[in-house]
């Protein structure tokens, strides 16, 4: 019995228990996406997605926070209905909306770095407003890769793309900062 | 056989286990009850190497837990008290598979255990079915099949009939007798003995982190209310 | 939703692999060639996949009407002016072709999803994507497809708890960072979850992967893929 | 008072309720019983609107449900059936106080409140605990204890027992015995009514999301095991 399986290389716990969260933390952005409601001056709908972007920086740190947004874009991109509006496959990873998905990865990652003060996950509960700022620089990394993507794939100006697909967003996006102060500020989470 | 000497195990400074000594000889049925936070749940995670002990120690088959992990989750594979959390896949063939794959063995052998451990169950040919879409009775059963395809040793089960109907408990426990009879030792986890007393061959009963009582059901039966467990009726 | 349906057309029967490789160099020639000739030969691409896939074109329509505002805003927002004449059409047709462009990568991106399931991609990611971080992804992604549903429920019924006890009484942005922090919580709950139950079962960085073989019929898959990529360069 | 209507409710095409008739009177304790699947909980979320009729109406107190959502959330209060689901809060005594908080009393009376129910689930003296550390058989004693906190004229358990311990379920039971003295009307929802019987004036039972009996606990007990529902023993 015992000698049976010597060859078996088991992955460490530390390990094992990082890729649990960011496996969950992909998924909770695809229940992010689904609450997508239609936003009256543009097609692109307004979502929970960076409100999840944002924890999974403060929550996961730079490191896993970014690979759990990497794990959201390849699972969706397989086929998993987490994009907006419960939309699926390869297609959105190149659509109108690429910009704004290819930049969760960086924003998380940068929302991290900034609240932990490096790749080490440090205590998140950091001063207002170094967390606001570290949001504040996550939503100009969306933005500005949803607008160049948004230029880029429909073939119009950089102008029209940020009146298009950006402008009406940017009161809401306040919103969702001041919703993520608020969970960091309560003691939903246990200190990890 | 599994041995537990002297465990504690603490939650920054209380001892949720608290000195546990205890063996589970192969073959063996044993229920191990207790009230709610008597520790139980925290016992029988050390017999996987799931938590390392603060003090004491665990044997699986007299190897050491800790310097042998991948035997003894070969040798002790556990049903969670949430069979919902423990599944890893999207579909029923896919989750049972999941173990003998980490083992490295090779795709026949996968699939046969993979047939096997689903028959066992009542639940073969259901490979491809969706797991969100089981009822919670087949849930538990799959939770079930994916531990037995590791073939274990021991098979610990902590609550396994909660939420449970008449049938599916019915079906639940004949084929935990069934297993029995084929020689895999039980640890069942419960604070009520009504549903799997027949089944046991002794119960231990834990109080505030200790074994309280260690005895044959029917011995054991006037002692239990005094130690907050629900007697066979 | 567009989701995998279990099946035996042509595409469910091709390797994942070559279904992933058309789909990336298929991305790749419409960017190349937004043309109207290129996207007429695109187009006949697309509807040779879909075909492939036994999917009507219709009901991949219906999978993507959610994709259908984006590909009109572009146009439009290029041709309006400020100012008269308002609208200047020729200004459309470039933002035009592009949103054509899209939507056949859509439909083909819809082939794949159809026909393949979460079994066999996790298996290509994790032949392609080499050592211990395939080997992570792919765990990951199986978990993500698995959790998906959970999470969903979770914060419905996050919401539901809240609504019984008259959590509907308080201030907006009170509801809805308690429901985030709620949902927050049990994610974490079931994390904590899912990895003791990933290590009890031996998750290991050398398992045996699940099978997927190139067959003869994936030739043609391949061909195709060849011929898009040499499309490109040229 | 509360009733039932003609009551339909449907997951895409199939009918989880399909006509249901039923009045639940004031002060009285009904079990609400059944299989796996039989549209036990689906029945009881229309109680205090937290799912819309596909045909039917829901009266609590008189007041259709639909345009009263308020009242029939005051007068109703609901333990769910998975309790972890119900936890709003980080700590057990911000949790407990959640509802009346929502009520909008002073801050004397729901100290007085969380106190009570705290004590009524013997989880007296945790307040500050945090949730995530209780064990399973604690959450569920917890959100049994937020319901209690909200007075409500009707308490709704759905499986309320499936964790507890004996001195919890002991405990549980008298406080609900005491509740009905007092006037509050139950409803537990159960497959198993070994717990429950000798507190019940009525026994209901749901199949295929249909009511097949409505008795007195004595006059159910020979046909409950053909209706998948374990008698009392
Ligand atoms: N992660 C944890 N952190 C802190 N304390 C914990 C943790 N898990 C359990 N405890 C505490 O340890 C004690 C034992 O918990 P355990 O889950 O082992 O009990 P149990 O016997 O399984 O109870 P139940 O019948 O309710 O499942 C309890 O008092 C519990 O509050
Ligand atoms: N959200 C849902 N979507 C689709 N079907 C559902 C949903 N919830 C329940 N069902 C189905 O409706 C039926 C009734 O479910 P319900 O949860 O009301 O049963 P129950 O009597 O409470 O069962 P249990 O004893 O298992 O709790 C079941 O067949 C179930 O599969
Ligand atoms: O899933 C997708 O297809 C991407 C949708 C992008 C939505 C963007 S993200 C930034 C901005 N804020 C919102 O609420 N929606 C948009
Ligand atoms: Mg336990
Ligand atoms: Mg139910």
């Amino acid at each position: 019995m015992a000698t049976e399986h010597e060859s078996v290389e088991l992955v460490g716990d530390e390990l094992v228990g990082n890729i649990a969260r960011s496996a969950l933390f992909a998924a909770l952005m695809g229940a992010g996406s689904y609450v997508s409601f239609p936003n009256p001056i543009s097609p692109i709908p307004v979502t929970m997605q960076v409100l999840v972007v944002f924890l999974a920086g403060i929550f996961l740190g730079p490191i896993w926070g970014g690979a759990s947004m990497g794990l959201y874009l390849a699972a969706g991109g397989l086929g998993a209905p987490v994009f907006a509006g419960g939309s699926a496959g390869f297609a959105p990873l190149v659509g109108p909306t690429a910009g704004y998905l290819w930049s969760y990865p960086l924003a998380a990652t940068l929302v991290g770095a900034l609240v932990h003060g490096g790749v080490e996950l440090r205590d998140y509960r950091v001063g207002t407003p170094r967390l606001v700022s570290a949001m504040v620089a996550g939503t100009l990394v969306v933005y500005t890769l949803g607008t160049v993507g948004f230029a880029y794939v429909q073939g119009v100006s950089l102008q029209s793309a940020f009146w298009a697909a950006s402008a009406a967003f940017i009161p809401v996006e306040a919103f969702k900062i001041a919703a993520a102060v608020g969970i960091v500020r309560s003691d939903a989470i246990a200190a990890q | 056989m599994i041995r537990v000497g002297d465990l504690v195990h603490r939650y920054g400074d209380t001892a949720a286990v608290d000195g546990v000594t205890l063996t589970i000889d192969d073959g063996e049925c044993v229920i191990l009850a207790g009230a709610n936070g008597s520790g139980k749940t925290t016992l029988v995670r050390h017999f996987n190497g799931l938590l390392e002990p603060d003090e004491g120690g665990v044997f699986v088959n007299d190897d050491p837990v800790e310097e042998r992990l991948v035997a003894a989750r070969t040798a002790v594979a556990m049903v969670f008290q949430h069979p919902e959390d423990q599944l890893v896949a999207a579909t029923v063939g896919a989750d049972v598979a999941f173990g003998p794959e980490n083992l490295g063995l090779d795709r026949g052998e996968i699939d046969r255990r993979v047939r096997e451990s689903l028959a066992a169950v009542n639940l073969d040919g259901r490979e491809d079915e969706r797991v969100d879409s089981l009822s919670g009775g087949e849930v538990e059963r799959l939770a079930i099949a994916g531990a037995l395809a590791m073939q274990p040793d021991h098979l610990v089960l902590d609550e396994p009939f909660t939420g449970l109907d008449e049938p599916a408990r019915q079906s639940v426990l004949a084929h935990l007798s069934e297993l029995r009879e084929s020689g895999t030792s039980l640890v069942v986890v419960t604070h009520d003995l009504r549903d799997v007393a027949s089944l046991a061959d002794r119960v231990v009963v834990l109080a505030d982190g200790r074994v309280a009582l260690d005895e044959t059901p029917a011995a054991a039966a006037d002692r239990l209310p005094e130690l907050d467990v629900r007697p066979p009726c | 939703m567009l989701t995998y349906e279990p099946g035996d057309s042509f595409a469910h029967r091709l390797d994942p692999r070559t279904k992933l490789a058309v789909q990336l160099s298929f991305a790749a020639a419409g960017l190349a060639h937004t043309t109207p000739v290129g996207l007429v030969v695109l187009g006949l691409v697309a509807a040779g996949c879909l075909r492939a896939a036994d999917t009507s074109p219709l009901s991949a329509l219906h999978g993507l009407r959610y994709a259908i505002p984006f590909l009109a805003v572009g146009p439009v927002v290029e041709a309006a002016r400020l100012g008269a004449p308002w609208f200047e059409p020729a200004a459309a047709v470039e933002p035009a072709l592009a949103s054509v462009r899209v939507l056949l990568v859509f439909f083909v991106a819809a082939a794949y999803v159809k026909t393949t399931p979460v079994r066999e991609s996790r298996a290509a990611v994790q032949r392609l994507v080499p050592g211990r971080i395939g080997i992570a992804l792919g765990i990951g992604i199986a978990l993500v497809f698995r959790f998906l549903p959970l999470v969903r429920r979770d914060l419905l019924r996050v919401r539901e708890a809240q609504a019984a006890r008259l959590g509907d009484e308080r201030r907006l942005d009170e509801r809805l960072s308690l429901v985030a922090a709620g949902g927050l919580r049990r994610s974490f709950a079931r994390a904590d979850a899912l990895a003791l139950a990933l290590r009890a079962r031996c998750f290991a960085w050398n398992p045996t992967l699940p099978v997927i073989r190139f067959a003869r019929r994936d030739a043609a898959g391949l061909a195709l893929a060849v011929a898009l990529s040499v499309s490109v360069a040229v």
